[in-house]
Formats: structure tokens, C-alpha cells, sequence
């Protein structure tokens, strides 16, 4: 096994998908000439040439209508949203085409379309490039959700959601792509729809996808030294949500934290916490504690900045709170 | 980068010479698209038809003509104001009433309902109903079409309302830069709902933006089948060479409300005003050339008139018998049935 | 009291803070001269005129921006949607802008501003015209979300959101326009953020808000003949969420049925679970079962429609699983 | 609702006449701004300012003569490239610099950060991050003053590659339609990050565009500071006498990367562009037509600079020893403190 950055991983995955299927495309703002604003698609353009890899103006919602479009007539574009920020400006027609076009349509006409670029908050962005959407997105039936969190899974994903006939919103992370990991050579695909328990437990489920993983792991880390073994599941996929996965965790541990970037509100949490509580009531030994960001949007200031991020010790203090420790 | 050609006012009538041998089939299909509208304005009040149902009637010669330009393997997309343009198409009146009465038989199996109207067989994608959102499709399926290199065009239609969003922009100069064979079309009724087009427009001869996008922008008459389709004739050609998109500004008017809970005059506008619309209408103008050519007189205008008339209650008995989506049908086509 | 119809209600609204303030204005697709696609507005433009009751192009991001910029500065815009739907165009300014720039500016820039119109569905308006974002604008903080499901609920809210300082969403419903209630005279002002207990019950507590208020009450109903007491708890503000009044009904009740228009997933009943089961944890005797639209874009059949629906039965059924009858 | 004034080109070089007395004023804020951006960049490099950071050096003349055009009264948004416009206008470099280190003392308390700078007692709206946002914004300051009918005018910068997006359209249509005391400032260094105008803009003349809005288009030569003062004053006597908004086009250069962690040349632009484009330096340009005028000498030059760097030393120190927000800070400034 190689052992890859996540972005050269992603990077692997649209290569391998481009010479894969001769539909597959890739647009957006400075992925080619620039070779991507955070060099996601390196190289792509000086292998597939400008037709295959294409720069667009600073336009999200037009390009990415452009790219629902050419995926209604069978090719399989790949839309690069510099940020999932700018993608607010696109939102409408990844919410009311690409995730409606098959419903409306009597099923005719499909839309197998990956809209993907860095979600959330990277450092002292400030608030209006530091927002985590995937509630937002995995709100809406039509589209499904993907979110890896490591190199291999950024692989296997991306290129899963390449293949997959329906939109995919693809949310990566800029403080991501620089982590590096282990990925199986070779072909490498991941079905969406499953999660994976990135670390296996017995007395509390911790669950996170994206960016809170790592802390996940590293508060499972601290945890094990106070003698409390935790079972940490990276979502990977938020919509569809791997309820079976969950259920099965904490029919074990009976105690679940739930960890996310974003805002709580009506979060992603806020769904696992009602699958949880619907599904496995009886199994539930204290309440489900979440952790996320602050309410509040993103300041500038780095103490600021990091006192609003969820963490590892957050996640720590929410695992001794469902524990019923200190 | 710059201006292909000079935006053009193009309000000459269009000859007769080179599209005479079509002007029956023309004829009868906007005489078709005036009575399914009738139908179905009778089927809306009757509650046949439910949710919003906008009419296309007085627009007729802008669906014929610049459909009559296409290719079967061009691609078409529009908004919510679809009828007409669907079944220029070539869908049927019964797939399209029966979509209406949202019946499982309807072109989008009774999901869709008036304003998604889907035809995939005959490239017609919709049935757009958030305004201008149809704009960029419509550039993406051009995007395709030079992407796989075929010489496919697209037409997307939109309102003169629609020149305002953003998508209009947008899409509009990616087609500019980009080269993309597509079709711009304005249906320029004069009104955006209640708004009339000086109230809404900082500019109101809307084929002059076209120069902001580097593509010819042309003005046509939308009355005149004949000039419609020779305007798109010569959109259709500059694309299929290679030289880019075209905006054409086709003016022409809406007869009735905008939808069906929209009076057809009196409060935004007159009834002397819609009453004047009347007088070019495109089915008169139409019949007044073919009378004057010698290829039409009373007999065979009726006889027209009674074979639609009968088609299109056809159309309409077909969707009262037709069955109702199976109630499993809620659950279909959300998701691509087998996915990864 | 007057009896007026809700659209009558928000038109008195309109009208008495247009009195009261010189800097509030209207702004919208066809608020003017149409005197509102669902004429609210009526009367109006005649009343205030052009410069206070503005008539504008179909460009929802361009004229929600233009009401920013004019909150900024001091004005008090009140901005229709003709529907909640198309706002998704605006949904960057109202996201990226209006919910953030006191924050941004360190406190010194407000955004007293009202995005209003009809959210959710009618009837067989279709996919794209039928859905209901509350959650979406509820998770973002910055932003105040106020749905009224009464004549009276919808003046006295609509004249508080006008007053207050801070950015509110304002989602009406087209299938409540024609609802009749009786209307205070005189002044009414209801403070943001409070629920309101629309039915008073002992046995059961369903929470609910604009579109599925009157179903549950009807629910309410059919279960009082069945011997079982329910307490009707009407949101109103979906965020601030009025914990204090949810809680203190669970803590009679012990079983809850949340019910919404909108979708299931991370919707507002998946964060009124959370907080309950968070805060209530062990007052409950039954898992919260929630009543939402179907997973589906909304079909335009109308039998399909109904189907996809929260409605009366469907509460009843919700409210039978927590209390463990059938 | 016609074009009120055909799009134009202004590369004329400014008069002297009716300016002269402000040279010395307008050259130590371009020299200001220009060591500002410099100590900005090198507080970047040593970790003392995060995030993004877009430096203005090369586009000086573009702020100072634009913004001393305007009333204090006026109103002034712009985008994420806004320290030069923000020190302009008239906010200290220390309040700037403070903001930049993310402190207390910053001019949005240390929340905003270098993309977000805001000062509401001079009309300063921001700093905005997302491409267009502004646009729309501005517009909005403009409708508030004619609403209350002062005849202040609200001006808003953004980059040439934001006029393809949405936001621009929009905005710019309901100024024109309306007349909004507008002024448009699209200050055309060239590049969206790495992409050059004529990749992204299917016209390469963008003042052009204004005719689609119904709106005087202006080319101006940005490095010349007096024609960027003359071309806004007569935007802004156009505005103040109720005839609408304009839209200039300043043509300027970008002498250093889009943001701190892209290379001023070797990607997309080669170093000889670069090298050439500052062979017309907006500050050398000021300092030539002063010394010809006798206004300027080597050692009014010296003392120039000595005090701006003192004042720039200045405010980096202050900065540097400025607190940190409170902790309790985060929660503030969320919502109206008093509200119903
Ligand atoms: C983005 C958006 N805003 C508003 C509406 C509501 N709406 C539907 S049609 C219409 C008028 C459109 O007029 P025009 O584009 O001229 O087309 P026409 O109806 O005349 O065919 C409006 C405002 C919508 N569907 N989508
Ligand atoms: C809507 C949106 N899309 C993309 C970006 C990322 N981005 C930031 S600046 C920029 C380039 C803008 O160039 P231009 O408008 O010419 O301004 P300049 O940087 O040259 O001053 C891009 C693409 C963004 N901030 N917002
Ligand atoms: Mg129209
Ligand atoms: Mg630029």
C-alpha cells in the first residue's frame, strides 16, 4: 500500500475515473491552467487536455447548472466548488434540478453528477468561508452526501460517487488535504451508504464524520488512559445514513456522543440523535451529548476561532458527561 | 473575443419561397397547440387539472418556428409555459393532457404535472419552473453536444423576465466564451406575470445584451411563423458551425393571464392593449399567407379544425380514462434504481 | 376581536409598522402594482406608494442584497419572496451577509431585516415549488426563523419581526392565507422566541408548527374521543426554539410526537428530539416518533401528494406508537 | 430607459488644473498604502496575521482617486482586496493593522480579519469574501439614499472577474432601471487568481456591459491617479443629480500574488508581464507629474516616506501589543443586544 496525502488521493481517484470513462469531466474555477486553488486536480490538464479539464469564470451557479445539464445528456461531470462556501450560489441547482430531475421526470432522465470542493472551516477564514453545509445538503432526497475522512477513504469514495448514477455532494476538507495515509493500490472503491468504525469499543460510541475523526480518534486515544474504551464510527457517507452501523455500536456501549463541524442546529447529530433514540430507545443508558461548533459564526481571531471549533477535548468532556465521569 | 455580429433588428416578414411546402404541417400544429390550451384551460376549471397551469395561446408561431429549425437529435429545454413547445416537439397530446391530469400515462408518469413536462425520447428536458434556472441546463446539454463533438445544437427557452437572474448571465457568457452551440431564446410577451417589461428591465430591447456575451443578439417578429423560423435557421446554422450561440429576442403575446388564476386584462394591462395583441395573431397571419399562395381556403380550414378537435378530445378521454399512479410510484424514482 | 383572514392579518401588520416607521418598506416580485401574488400587499402601494412598496425584476439574490445593503444603513426593508422556494437564489446574502455582518464588523453594522413569504407546499404545485426550508435558515445562527400558523399568530409576529434588530425569516403558507381566526385589535405584538401551548393536554405532547398546527389539532381531537389528552405545542419561533415551554410540558406528559412539513432528515424535529431527549432524557417513557414529508420530492398526482404529506392521520398514528396503543 | 451615455474610453491622461493642491495629499496615502501592504505581507510571513490576505500594492491610485471623489457622507463597500480602500477612505493604519493580528483594537475587534474590515463611522461597509456579494450590497446603500432623498452616493469595488457572476447583473439592472445614486468601480488588474480576463469573459471591454443596464460605461486608466479622480467625479455628479449609477471600468495591475500563498508570477502570468506592468507605477506616475509641476523633490520624497514608515511602524507595534479579543467575545455580536 501506498501512502498518499488525501489530496493526492482524490487526485488518484479522478485520474483513474477520467481514463476509466471518457464521459467523466472536471470543472471549475482554476482547476486546470491553475491546476486547482488547493492542487486537488494537479496534472489533470496536462493529461487530459482542456476539453476534459475546464476552467470556468467565477460563476458557481451557472457552471454548476452547465454541469446538471450536460449530466441530463449521459456525461458525468465532476463540478469543483473552490469552496462549498461559494457553492451557496449554485445552491439552487443542485437542490431544485440535479436532486429533482428524476423525480420530475417520471425517472427519464437522471443526473449522475458530483458536486465536490472543501467544506467547513480551515484556519482564521473568517465566517464566511468557514461554514460546514452537510445538514443542508443531506436534507434534501435526491442527493446523497459523502464526506471522507482519510486518504483511503477519499480514494474509494470519490471514486464510488464518480460512478454513482445519482448527484453526489462530495464535501472535503482543506485542512484534510494535506493528511497523509495508507491506500490500497489498485482499483479501490468504497460503497457509498456505509460506515466505517474507524476504531472499535465497548463503553461509548462516539460518532463524527470529516474533520472531527481525527479528534475522535485522539479523545479515544486519551480515553483509553483513563480505562474507557471507545468505539469511534466515522460516518463516510451522511445521506444514506448507515443506520445499521449506529444501532449495532451502541447495542454494545449504550452511550453515544456525537462530534461534527458544523453548527447544531437542526445539525447532522440532530439526525443520528433521532435515529438513535427512535431505533434503540430501550439501549440508551444516558442521553446522547453532542459536540459542534459554537453557535456562532466563524471570527477571525485564532483563540476565538479555536475555542468555536469542536475538538478533542471536547469530545473528551462529552464522552465523561455520557459516562456520568467527574 | 469580441462581438461576432452586430446585434440586428430582423422585422421583416420572412419569404415564402423555401418553407412553403411546410406551412400545412405548421399551421396545423399551432392550430393543435391552440385548442389543447383551450382543453386545457376547460379541464383546469372543471379541476381536471390542479396546481399551477400557465397557457401558451398567442405565442403559437414561436414554439413551430423555431422548432421547425431542429434537428430530432437537438436538444430542447424550457420553463413552466411548456405545452406548446412540447408538442411542437412531437409529444402527443395525449402523453401531455394525461400529465396534466397527472395520470400515470403522462409524459412524466403524473409527477411531473404542467410544469415538469419530460419527453427524453425526443430530447425535449423539461418543464422548468424556477425562472431562468433552465438557462444554464440548456447551456450544459450545448456543453455536451461540443464536448462529444457532434454537431447536436441546443434551444432553451425562456420569458423576457427571465433576463434579469443571474442564470440568464452566467450562462450566457460561458456560452460566449466557450463557443457553445446553443440557442437563446427570449419569448418577449411584454409581461413577467403583472410586470411589464419597462418596469423590470433597465433596457428593454433585450436582444442588445447579447453583446455583453459576444453572440449575435436579433430581434424577431413572433408572430410571423415564417420569420421565427428564419431567424432560427440562422442561429441553428452559426452553431452547428462552430461559431458560437445566438440570442434571439422573439416578440410576441400572451392572450390569457398568466396562469390560470391571472385575469387576461384588467389589472396590469388593458383590455384595448390585449385586444390590439389580437390583431396579429400568428394562426390568422399564418392562414393569410397560405390563402394568398393558393394552398388554403374555407374547406380546408375546417377540415383542420375538426381533425384537431377531435384529437384533441381524444387527448382528453384518454387522460379522464387513464389510471392514477400506483401509489408505490411515491417512492420511485427518487434515486437511479441501482447504484453503487 | 376582529375576525380576519392570516393574509389580512399580515396585511394589518404590514400596514401598522409602515405607519409606525418611516424606514420600513416592501420590496418583491409584484408587492406593488399586483398587490402581491397572493395579495398580501393589498392596498398597499395606493396607501404608501411607490417608494414604500417596491416593485422589482425577477432577481432574487440581486433585490434580498439590495435589502441587506439598505438594513445596513439603517433602513427596516421587509423583502417578499413570492415563494420560499425561489429564495434559494438569495440564500447566499441572506446567509453570508445578513446573519453575519454584526458579527463580522464587531457588532457595529446591523441587518434589521424581514425576508418573508409562503414556504412548504400548496397543492400540486410540484417538486420544485413545494418545499420547506425552516431547518436550513434555523441552523444558521445570525438569523431569526418565525413561522406563524394563525391569523393572530401572524400579525403579532410579523410586527415584532419587524421591530427587531436582528435578520428574521418569515415563512407564511400559501394554504394559510385563507384561514380565518379572530385578531386582537388594537396593538399586538407577540415577542420572538416563545411557543405557544395551542391546546393544553396532559397525556401526550405534540409539538408542531405553521402548516401542521391545524392537523394536530385535529389529531388532538380525534384523540380526545379516544380518551387520550393531548397538549398542542405550537413552535412559532423556530429559532430561538423555546426550550422552556417544550420541557415543561414533556415533564407532564413523558411521551412526545414532533410533527413538521417538511423533510425528516436534520429537519427541525430531528433538533426539537435532540434538545428533549438531551434535556428531558429520562421524563420519557416512549421514543419521540416524528411525522414529516416523505423522503421524496414532492410528486404533482395528487393522490401521490397527499401521500407524501404530514396530516391529522398521520399524527394520530404517531401519537398511538408513543403511547403504546394498537 | 435608453442608454443614457454611450460606453466610452477614458485612457486620456488626467488634467492637473483643477487637482494639483491635493497631489501631496493623494501621493502620501498611495505611499502609505504601498509600505502598509508591504509590513502586512511580512507580518503574514512571521505568523502574526492568518488566513487570507490579498495585498492592494500596484492598484493605489485606483482607492486614493476614486475615494477622493466622495462626500465623508457616501457610502463604500468592496470585497476581500480592501486594506488600500479602508486606509483611503480614512481608517488608521493602526485600526487596520490591529484587525489584521486578529486583536481587540482592530477595526472589527479582531472577528473580521483582513477580508472584513469595517468602519461604520466613516460609511466603510466591509470587506466581503464571497466574489459579487458586494455588488448587491451597494446597490442597497444607494436605494437607502434615495429613499430618504439625500443625494449621497454609494460606491462599490470589485475585481474584473466578479462582473461574470450573478450578483453583478442583478444588481447593476435594478440600479440602472432605477437611477440609483450608484457607482460601480470594477478595478480590472487582469486576473481572477489565475485566470486572465479573456479566459473568463466572453468580452475582454468590460465598461461595454454597461450598456445592457442602461448606465454610462467609463474606461479609466488606474494608474493614473488624476484620471481615476476625474472619471469618478463625474460619476458622481451624474449620481448626485439623480441620473443614475455608472460603471468604470479602472484598469490597473496586481504586482504581487492574488493572496499570500500564490506566487506573483511563474504560473499564469510570466514574469516579463509583470515586470512591464510596473513600468507604470501609479505612485512614480503621481511623483513625476509633481515633480514637473515643481511640486516634489528628493527631499520632500525622503521625508514622505520616513513618515509614513514611522506611522506604519507604528501601527504594527500598537498591533502587536494590542489584547487579544476577550474570550467572551465569541458570544457577542451574534445578535442585536436589545431585541423584542
Ligand atoms: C426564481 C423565480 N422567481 C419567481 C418565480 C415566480 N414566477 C413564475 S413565472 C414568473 C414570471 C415570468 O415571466 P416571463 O419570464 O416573462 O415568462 P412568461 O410567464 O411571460 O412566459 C414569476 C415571477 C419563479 N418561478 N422563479
Ligand atoms: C463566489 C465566490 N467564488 C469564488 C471565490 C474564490 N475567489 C476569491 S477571490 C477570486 C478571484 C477574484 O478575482 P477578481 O474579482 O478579479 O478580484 P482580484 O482578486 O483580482 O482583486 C476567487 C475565485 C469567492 N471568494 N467567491
Ligand atoms: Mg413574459
Ligand atoms: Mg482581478
Amino acid at each position: 500500500m501506498a501512502v498518499l496525502t488525501y489530496r493526492d488521493a482524490l487526485n488518484a481517484a479522478l485520474r483513474e475515473e477520467m481514463h476509466r470513462d471518457e464521459n467523466v469531466f472536471l470543472m471549475g474555477e482554476e482547476v486546470a491552467e491553475y491546476n486547482g486553488a488547493y492542487k486537488v486536480s494537479r496534472g489533470l490538464l496536462e493529461e487530459f487536455g482542456p476539453r476534459r479539464v475546464v476552467d470556468t469564470p467565477i460563476a458557481e451557479l451557472g457552471f454548476a447548472g452547465i454541469g446538471v445539464g450536460a449530466a441530463m445528456v449521459g456525461l458525468r461531470p465532476v463540478i469543483e466548488m473552490m469552496s462549498m462556501n461559494f457553492a451557496l450560489l449554485a445552491i439552487d441547482q443542485i437542490v431544485n434540478a440535479a436532486a429533482k430531475i428524476r423525480y420530475m421526470s417520471g425517472g427519464q432522465i437522471g443526473c449522475p453528477l458530483v458536486m465536490r470542493g472543501p467544506g467547513g472551516a480551515a484556519l482564521q477564514l473568517g465566517a464566511q468561508h468557514s461554514q460546514a453545509f452537510e445538514s443542508w445538503y443531506a436534507h434534501i432526497p435526491g442527493l446523497k452526501v459523502v464526506m471522507p475522512a482519510t486518504p483511503a477513504d477519499a480514494k474509494g469514495l470519490l471514486k464510488a460517487a464518480i460512478r454513482d448514477d445519482n448527484p453526489v455532494v462530495f464535501i472535503e476538507g482543506e485542512m484534510l488535504y494535506n493528511m497523509k495515509g495508507e491506500v490500497p493500490d489498485g482499483e479501490y472503491v468504497i460503497p457509498l451508504g456505509r460506515a466505517d468504525i474507524k476504531r472499535a469499543g465497548n463503553d461509548v460510541t462516539i460518532i463524527c464524520h470529516s474533520k472531527t475523526v481525527a479528534p475522535a480518534l485522539n479523545a479515544a486515544k486519551t480515553l483509553s488512559e483513563e480505562g474507557i474504551d471507545a468505539e469511534v464510527i466515522d460516518l463516510r457517507t451522511i445521506r444514506p445514513l448507515d443506520h445499521e452501523t449506529i444501532l449495532a455500536s451502541i447495542a454494545r456501549t449504550n452511550r453515544v456522543v456525537v462530534a461534527e463541524e458544523g453548527w447544531g442546529f437542526a445539525g447532522v447529530g440532530a439526525e443520528v440523535v433521532d435515529v438513535i433514540q427512535r431505533e434503540a430507545f430501550d439501549a440508551l443508558d444516558a442521553p446522547i451529548i453532542r459536540v459542534h461548533q459554537a453557535d456562532v459564526p466563524m471570527p477571525y481571531n485564532k483563540h476565538l476561532e479555536k475555542a468555536a471549533k469542536a475538538d478533542a477535548t471536547k469530545i473528551v468532556a462529552a464522552v465523561h458527561q455520557v459516562c456520568y465521569r467527574n | 473575443m469580441e462581438v461576432t455580429q452586430a446585434p440586428a433588428r430582423a422585422k421583416r416578414r420572412g419569404p415564402d419561397a423555401p418553407f412553403a411546402n411546410q406551412y400545412h404541417a405548421w399551421l396545423r400544429t399551432m392550430v393543435l397547440i391552440r385548442h389543447f390550451e383551450e382543453k386545457a384551460g376547460e379541464a383546469y376549471a372543471l379541476g381536471q387539472i390542479g396546481g399551477f397551469c400557465h397557457l401558451y395561446i398567442g405565442q403559437e408561431a414561436v414554439a413551430v418556428g423555431t422548432l421547425a429549425a431542429l434537428r430530432p437529435d437537438d436538444y430542447v429545454i424550457s420553463a413552466y409555459r411548456e405545452h406548446g413547445q412540447a408538442l411542437a416537439r412531437g409529444m402527443t397530446p395525449r402523453s401531455v393532457m394525461a400529465e396534466l391530469f397527472g395520470k400515470a400515462t403522462g409524459c412524466s408518469k403524473g409527477k411531473g404535472g404542467s410544469m415538469h413536462l419530460f419527453d427524453a425520447s425526443i430530447n425535449f428536458m423539461g418543464g422548468h419552473g424556477i425562472v431562468g434556472g433552465q438557462i444554464p441546463l440548456g447551456a450544459g446539454f450545448a456543453f455536451a453536444a461540443k464536448y462529444r463533438g457532434t454537431d447536436q445544437v441546443s434551444l432553451t427557452y425562456f420569458g423576457e423576465a427571465a433576463v434579469n437572474i443571474g442564470s440568464f448571465h452566467e450562462a450566457l457568457n460561458m456560452a460566449g466564451l466557450w463557443k457553445l452551440p446553443a440557442i437563446f431564446v427570449i419569448e418577449n410577451n411584454g409581461y413577467g406575470m403583472g410586470t411589464a417589461l419597462k418596469r423590470a428591465s433597465a433596457i428593454t430591447e433585450l436582444y442588445r445584451r447579447a453583446a455583453s456575451y459576444g453572440m449575435p443578439g436579433v430581434e424577431v417578429d413572433g408572430q410571423d411563423v415564417v420569420a421565427v423560423k428564419q431567424a432560427t435557421d440562422d442561429a441553428v446554422a452559426h452553431a452547428r458551425a462552430g461559431a458560437g450561440p445566438t440570442l434571439l429576442e422573439i416578440k410576441t403575446f400572451r392572450y390569457v393571464g398568466h396562469s390560470m388564476s391571472d385575469a387576461a386584462s384588467g389589472t396590469y394591462r388593458s383590455k384595448e392593449e390585449l385586444d390590439s395583441s389580437r390583431q396579429r395573431d400568428p394562426i390568422v397571419l399564418l392562414e393569410m399567407r397560405m390563402r394568398e399562395l393558393g394552398m388554403l381556403d374555407d374547406d380546408s380550414v375546417k377540415k383542420l379544425e375538426a381533425e384537431v378537435i377531435e384529437e384533441i378530445a381524444d387527448a382528453v378521454k384518454f387522460a379522464e380514462e387513464s389510471p392514477e399512479p400506483e401509489p408505490g410510484a411515491l417512492w420511485t424514482d427518487v434515486y437511479a434504481p441501482a447504484t453503487t
